[in-house]
């Protein structure tokens, strides 16, 4: 899982604006090291996918540098760089069955007929579609006909393949079958994949690394656990999961330590992630299943705060209550589905704790 | 002038094989064409008088030739085709078939050019020179006419409203009381204002006189203002044939040629109203400037096509009167019908009791100025 | 439209009456078709429907008419011509609005509603306007009177309507797939002739009709910037109604209406195809 | 651009500068050097789509664009009068008289001698005939009449003054001379466009060919104007019998005598004329300046007024008869609409030329429609209906050739209008009127707008069909452009009028562009 540390793809101080005024992506710096998973995550208009599109050489780079393998290929047009590339609607070709859309690529390669077939055949083999061979692409499913997909950007061995959002027309049974399967292609294969997606599970499923993009940049770039566990920023730490926040000043500052009085006054131990001074308005973030209600099981230093529950709700594998605390009605808790858990009743009045390194301290953004 | 006579000198250097060859007998083997274009682009009226003209002299010209000719049926607007090709300096065309003042025009403004026709046409075959055969239809130097013909009217024979009268005065085409019904007339001053002056009590022999005094066009104009109303103006020949045959109008002019077709060859139920037909020449004249290739062939192609028995010869199609004096006791009979051409001839003396003479050079000089009143007073 | 079973005396009077008007108007559009049909048959050498003809008489029918079209020079020389100037004119307006639908179809285009404007605008502009400024355009540089010179004209004519419909094909044409082609290395000439064309082709053939069938049936433009060698059918049909009045057009009208049906015909199954096409790209 | 440094902090993966947070030197905070480079990133995109457009552009410009130009030069271009009169455009400048005196006529004599052999003197009469009946034919027999004048008096009188005077070969080398020239500049004048055209038409050596009256005309003049010219004879001119050039052309045409024509000399002698434009909306130059032509020439403004109504006539008729087609083939189902479209297209695909004969055939008083009136004893045999040659004609023919133009947009626009919104307007309890006039009728307001700019556009420029179909009260502005052009050959006033009535289109094309977007027009199924 560790990738290799020379960079196979690189971003250097790109930036990309379309109309000359504002910047869509800027001052973008990535290494992608070969045979890792890299994600692109983000809301729409982050410039995930305009970064994902310089990197295929479908828009050109304003400023800055994209190399590939140490080389720039910022003026080598998309049908030189040998990257395959998996689109969000597939882009097979209509005219064309399924053999003849895996066959393409290996033709312009000028490639012999029976090689192209073999070629075609094991890929097709691979992702399990190769009765489909003559069918033409409005003739089959969504799922398969991003498996052709899939295989089409496979089939002449890139090293690199991009994917934009390529489940995101498919159902959510199928898109999860589906993120084990690419994701397990990609690792046989060792390939380097490039993947942009706006849905969070699927980036923490599939990925080794993760760029969260938002406003033009990368926000936070790091593996799936470290994402979760240690957003760096309010927006990483919203974006990624279900989190509660509450607003306040800092008071007290320590190297790992600091005190945050909420604006309801109440004061509270939290983890400075970035605050860095006394007085500086932070906005404190702490996800809903590091809350504990149940004192007995409160862990050692926890803190403690008195909380309202305002509503209970059953979701199966969970319980999800949500509570009044200090001044937030938002406040929402996770807790398992248990024989022994306790169900809360709303009106009902608790003490709720966590662990300060649970609480991070983020900027107030 | 001199000019003009070096000028005549001049055409005549660019026709080589002018001269000898064509003084012979016109009944002889056509002479060789040396130096001759292979083609000819000839700008003709279309319909049934450039059906006699192919029957009669350009479909032998090719047998014997083997040359290819094109038509161009544009001979209404001659002036502006050549005009746009002398501009463009390119000619499409090698021979142009115009009525006698358009032939004026196109000589004034050279963009005919001068023809010896003594040199370039042959003698009649009774021996007559060119100059007597043709007469005083030369009416200019570069003029070769063909034909003359008349401008007249057809009626109906079958129009209930009439009472079994039948019009056989010029003036009863004014009388819309006597004759109820539309009327045919050509979109142009020419003969219109004549016949208006003429049925406004104008002696024939005044009419330009009157016409060229002040008020004389607009007196020809209020005349023609009583039956404005009931006219459907035409712009070819055949619309008045048509217009007769659809009942859409009763009394009509055009060519005398076209009602001979109406008549003798659809067997429509329509007469001719010969009084004060029209005449009025119609000939050839080639566009200056040509290279000498496709000028000898013009020149040898002219001397063939208006020889005395060519001549006489379309008259077998068409009832038009040939140019030449000498091809006249030639016409008899239609080529396909049989029948007696004479009685639809204009210059048979039953149809010339009263008749005009189109004044070429008074229209020529006045055209511009007559038309434009009358197509003002048109679009009224 | 179907009327429904608590529909009103009223409404039902409007039902029919409604439909009866639409039929009297669809009739109004194709009346003129179904005259010049049977009239073509005519015996007679007028534009009448004879009384044997409307006996039913077979006395008062002929081909003669079909005959004369088939045979005479006078008819056979233009239909030639028209032949030898549609095909090359449309051939013209194709290949260049093609190229430029294509670049228009791109995202950073300078100028793209000027350009687009005047690309559009020989459909706009009267044809007498067009004719007469040909007219003398032409003349001054020696085209007119010329077969390239008609050719240039009509392939100007026919190259908005090549624009229209090339540009409408490729709005709807999904980017991503010359994208994918690029992807999947294949250069821009490639990816052009093999994923781009074969998809917007029914656009092109589309164009291409419209673009042929301005040629065929123009008239004016012709007239001005022709000389005899260049008389098209549409001239000599102009010559026929206006100088000759020869029924003879009335067979070349309906050989013509024949030519539109198949053409027709022809964009029928186009838009069909291109609509399964579509249907299949997924979205 | 401090917040640059939020990736900073990051451990892994991030290139190693990224954390020194400077920003990208390219681009300034104020933003222009990112349109620079902006600029540049996207000129090899914006060169190739033009490269692709370039070739219809140029296309399009020359064949199409270039003409329409032409045509607005030709609408203001004047150079006739000056080029064919160049002496008396000259002469005149300097002679204010109503009617002028004698260096005038003498200058118009030696053009006029020169333009009638070139035989460009009736064409400048024909053009100065549009702005003054009887100039043409005065131009005409003014051509004719200058080889009569008495100027052969001159040639005669100098050869009994000394024969050498007379002697061709002698004459070029005089004239070869500058000295000469200088001293006798009239006679260098008439001498060099004499030897212009005798070489040039006649193809003849000017050294070995008689001398034109014209030349010795303008020896007279130079010599009684007390030149002396070194090499030439001496010749005392003053008993020399002399000719009145003002006298004989007023023999000639008393018109010359009259200020008119010099009016129009005056008027027409600058080399751009608005001349053509002031014809073209019934005005004229007068003395007093711009003033209506009279009553019986005013023609254009009734012709520009009746296209104008017969269009929005045609307008108005196709969107009454295609808005119920329209709205019965959108209500349809699918594969009957089909069906019937091609009633709509069969027409629009047929020849135009075959619609307007079919009309003709239909439309005369003995045609099928009067027949059928005529049978259903709707009308009297004797009262059939005038349905040709005039404005009805016009009016039906051409509603039903541009009728498929209104249809088609409207049924597109119709199309696109949910069937939701008038059952929401049933539900709400609106009757079927109701609903359609309040919820439907609107929607389909800018199908109408589309369709009738594209119907009147089309109208306002007809031309075939109300040529064949139209007589004389059906005719349309371009019928007259197009006599114009090919019958009076006034191709400068065809011009003007060709050059208001595309402004008009251009100024529809705009309105459309704006309403519509030319790039959204539809052609057809």
């Amino acid at each position: 899982m560790q990738p290799s540390t020379d960079a196979f793809v690189q971003f250097d101080r790109v930036q990309k604006s379309y109309d000359g005024q504002t910047l869509v992506v800027k001052d973008l710096n990535l290494s992608i090291p070969k045979g890792e998973f890299l994600t692109m995550l983000g809301p729409s208009g982050s410039g995930k996918t305009t970064c994902l599109m310089m990197l295929a050489g479908f828009e050109t780079a304003t400023n800055g540098e994209i190399r590939l393998q140490g080389r720039n290929i910022n003026d080598v047009p998309p049908h030189k760089r040998g990257i395959g590339m998996v689109f969000q609607n597939y882009a097979l070709f209509p005219h064309m069955s399924v053999a003849e859309n895996l066959s393409f690529p290996l033709e312009v390669r000028k490639m012999g007929q029976a090689e192209r077939e073999a070629k075609v055949k094991r890929a097709l083999d691979m992702v399990q579609m190769g009765a489909f061979a003559n069918r033409r692409p409005a003739q089959l499913s969504g799922g398969q006909q991003q498996r052709i997909a899939l295989a089409r950007a496979l089939v002449f061995e890139p090293e690199l393949v991009l994917m934009d959002e390529p489940l995101g027309a498919l159902d959510k049974q199928l898109r999860e079958h589906m993120q084990f399967e690419i994701k397990h292609i990609a690792d046989n294969l060792g390939i380097t994949v490039v993947y942009v997606t706006h849905d969070q599970t699927e980036a923490l499923t599939m990925s080794d690394r993760v760029a969260v993009f938002n406003d033009g940049r990368i926000q936070q770039l790091a593996p799936p656990d470290e994402l979760y566990e240690a957003p760096v920023n309010s927006f990483v730490a919203q974006f990624i999961g279900e989190n509660n926040t509450m607003t306040g000043v800092v008071t007290a500052m320590e190297r790992d330590r600091c005190v945050v009085r909420l604006d309801s006054g109440d004061e509270i131990d939290a983890m400075p992630v970035n605050v860095s001074r006394v007085g500086e308005r932070t906005k404190v973030s702490i996800r809903p299943e590091r809350v504990e209600f149940n004192r007995a099981r409160f862990q050692p230093g926890a803190h403690t705060l008195r909380a309202r529950v305002e509503e209970f709700i059953y979701m199966g594998d969970i319980f999800r209550t949500r509570l009044s605390v200090a001044g937030n009605d938002d406040f929402v808790i996770k807790t398992r589905n248990a024989p022994d858990q306790t169900r809360l009743q709303p009106g009902q009045e608790i003490e709720i704790g966590w662990l300060p390194q649970d609480c991070r301290a983020l900027d107030a953004a | 002038m001199t000019i003009t006579k070096l000028m005549g000198s001049a055409a005549l250097a660019l026709l080589p094989m002018a001269g000898a060859a064509f003084a012979q007998d016109a009944s002889a083997e056509l002479p060789p064409c040396e130096g001759c274009a292979e083609s000819m682009v000839i700008m003709s009226w279309g319909g049934a008088y450039q059906n006699s003209q192919l029957k009669a002299y350009v479909e032998p010209y090719i047998a014997q030739t083997g040359i290819a000719v094109t038509w161009d049926e544009s001979s209404n607007e001659a002036i502006a085709k050549l005009r746009a090709a002398q501009e463009a300096g390119n000619m499409p065309f090698d021979l142009v078939d115009v009525e006698g003042p358009d032939a004026q025009r196109a000589c004034d403004e050279g963009l005919a050019a001068e023809i010896d026709v003594a040199e370039v046409l042959a003698p009649g075959a009774d021996g007559a020179t060119v100059e007597d055969d043709f007469g005083d239809s030369l009416i200019n130097d570069c003029y070769v006419p063909q034909i003359y013909f008349s401008t007249t009217f057809g009626y109906r024979t079958d129009v209930a409203e009439w009472n079994g009268a039948t019009p056989d005065d010029l003036c009863d085409v004014f009388d819309t009381t006597a004759f109820p019904g539309k009327r045919s007339l050509q979109a142009s001053p020419k003969k219109n204002l004549e016949w208006a002056l003429i049925c406004d009590g104008v002696p024939a022999a005044d009419v330009y006189k009157v016409l060229e005094e002040e008020g004389g066009v607009e007196r020809a104009l209020a005349k023609l203002d009583t039956i404005k109303g009931d006219v459907i103006w035409w712009t070819a020949g055949a619309e008045t044939p048509q217009l007769l045959a659809d009942k859409e109008v009763v009394i009509g002019s055009t060519y005398n040629g076209r009602l001979f077709s109406v008549i003798a060859e659809q067997g429509q139920p329509v007469e001719m109203l010969w009084d004060y037909q029209n005449f009025d020449f119609d000939g050839w004249i080639v566009p200056a400037g040509l290279d000498e290739a496709r000028m000898n062939r013009v020149m040898h192609f002219l001397h063939f096509a208006t020889d005395t028995q060519r001549l006489a010869d379309q008259a077998k199609y068409i009832a038009y009167g040939p140019a030449r004096a000498s091809s006249q006791p030639l016409v008899s009979t239609h080529a396909e019908l049989g029948i007696e051409m004479a009685p639809f001839m204009p210059t048979n003396p039953d149809n010339m009791k009263n008749f005009l003479v189109n004044n070429i050079e008074w229209w020529a000089d006045h055209q511009d100025e007559v038309e434009a009143t009358f197509q003002n007073w048109l679009a009224q | 439209m179907a009327l429904p079973s608590y529909a009103s005396t009223g409404q039902r009077v409007w039902h029919y009456a409604f439909r009866v008007i639409c039929g009297l108007i669809l009739f109004y559009l194709i009346a003129p078709l179904l005259v010049v049909v049977p009239l073509s048959f005519n015996a007679q050498d007028f534009f009448t429907f004879t009384p044997e003809m409307l006996r039913l008489d077979p006395a008062g029918y002929s081909l003669e008419h079909y005959r004369d079209f088939f045979t005479n020079v006078d008819w056979q020389g233009p239909l030639w011509n028209s032949l030898a100037i549609a095909p090359v004119a449309t051939l013209l307006a194709v290949a260049l609005g093609t190229l430029a639908a294509v670049g228009l179809s791109q995202s950073h285009v300078p100028f793209k509603r000027a350009i687009m404007a005047i690309l559009i605008s020989p459909m706009i502009v009267p044809l007498i306007i067009s004719a007469a400024g040909m007219y003398f355009f032409y003349s001054r540089i020696g085209l007119q009177g010329t077969y390239w010179g008609v050719v240039l004209a009509h392939a100007a004519l026919g190259i908005p309507f090549v624009i229209i419909t090339v540009t409408a094909t490729l709005v709807g044409f999904d980017k991503s797939l010359t994208r994918a082609a690029a992807s999947l290395g294949a250069g821009p000439m490639r990816t052009f002739w093999t994923v781009q064309m074969p998809l917007i082709l029914p656009g092109v053939i589309s164009g291409a009709l419209f673009a042929f069938i301005t040629s065929f049936d123009e008239v004016v433009v012709v007239m001005f910037l022709g000389a005899a060698g260049q008389k098209t059918l549409p001239w000599q049909m102009f010559i026929g109604l206006r100088e000759q009045i020869s029924p003879t057009i009335l067979a070349a009208a309906t050989v013509l209406i024949a030519v539109s049906i198949l053409l027709l015909a022809a964009l029928e199954l186009l838009r069909r195809r291109n609509e399964r096409l579509r249907g299949l790209t997924p979205n | 651009m401090a917040d640059a440094t939020v990736t900073g902090g990051m451990p892994a993966g991030l290139g190693a500068r990224g954390a020194a947070a400077t920003p990208g030197p390219m681009v300034a905070a104020d933003g222009t050097p990112l349109k620079a480079s902006l600029a540049r990133s996207l000129r090899r995109q914006k060169m190739r789509a033009l490269l692709l457009i370039a070739p219809l552009l140029l296309f399009i410009v020359v064949s199409f664009v270039l003409p329409i130009g032409d045509m607005l030069l030709r609408s203001v271009q004047n150079g006739i009068v000056p080029d064919t009169l160049p002496r008396t455009v000259v002469a005149l400048r300097d002679d204010p008289a109503e009617v002028p005196g004698e260096a005038v006529f003498e200058a118009l004599y030696a053009d006029l001698v020169v333009a009638e052999e070139y035989k460009v003197h009736t064409q400048l009469g024909s053009r100065l005939n549009y702005e003054m009946g009887g100039a043409s034919s005065m131009f005409r027999g003014a051509g004719r009449a200058v080889g009569r004048f008495g100027t052969d008096i001159y040639a005669e009188q100098f050869e009994d003054a000394d024969p050498a005077l007379v002697d061709p070969a002698r004459w070029a080398v005089w004239m070869a001379d500058p000295a000469v020239r200088e001293a006798l500049p009239r006679t260098a004048d008439a001498y060099d466009a004499w030897a212009g055209f005798t070489a040039e038409l006649g193809g003849d050596d000017p050294a070995a060919e008689e001398l034109g009256d014209v030349v010795y005309a303008a020896l007279y003049r130079d010599l009684a104007s007390g030149a002396q010219a070194p090499g030439l004879p001496a010749v005392d001119v003053a008993g020399f019998e002399s000719v009145s050039l003002r006298d004989e052309f007023i023999a000639d045409d008393a018109g010359w005598g009259e200020p008119a024509i010099w009016d129009l000399l005056r008027t027409f002698s600058p080399r751009v004329t608005a001349g053509y434009y002031l014809n073209a909306v019934d005005l004229q130059m007068g003395p007093d300046g711009v003033e209506m032509r009279p009553e019986g020439d005013r023609i254009y403004l009734q012709l520009f007024v009746r296209t104008m109504i017969l269009s929005v006539t045609i307008t108005a008729t196709c969107i009454l008869l295609g808005y119920p087609v329209a709205f019965l083939l959108a209500s349809l189902p699918m594969r009957s609409a089909n069906l019937l479209m091609i009633l709509v297209l069969l027409p629009f695909w047929t020849s135009l030329l075959v619609r307007t004969s079919a009309w003709k055939v239909l439309l005369q008083q003995q045609g099928v429609i009067n027949d059928l009136l005529v049978w259903a004893g709707l009308i009297g045999n004797d009262g059939r209906l005038a349905l040709i040659n005039n404005q009805t004609g016009t009016i039906i023919a051409m509603t039903h050739i541009l009728l498929p133009f209104m249809i088609l947009p409207l049924y597109s626009v119709m199309k696109g209008i949910p069937p939701t919104y008038v059952r929401a307007a049933k539900s709400l309890g609106a009757n079927d009127w109701t609903a359609f006039w309040r919820v439907y009728f609107p929607q389909s307001i800018p199908g109408i707008g589309a369709g009738s700019i594209l119907v009147f556009i089309l109208a306002i420029g007809y031309y075939i069909t109300p040529e064949l179909v139209g007589g004389t009260k059906g005719v349309f502005i371009s019928n007259r452009i197009a006599y114009h052009i090919s019958d009076s050959l006034n191709w400068g006033l065809a011009a003007a009028l060709g050059t208001i009535l595309l402004a008009v289109v251009l100024l529809l094309y705009w309105a459309y562009d704006r309403m519509v977007g030319i790039d959204n027009v539809k052609l057809g199924g």
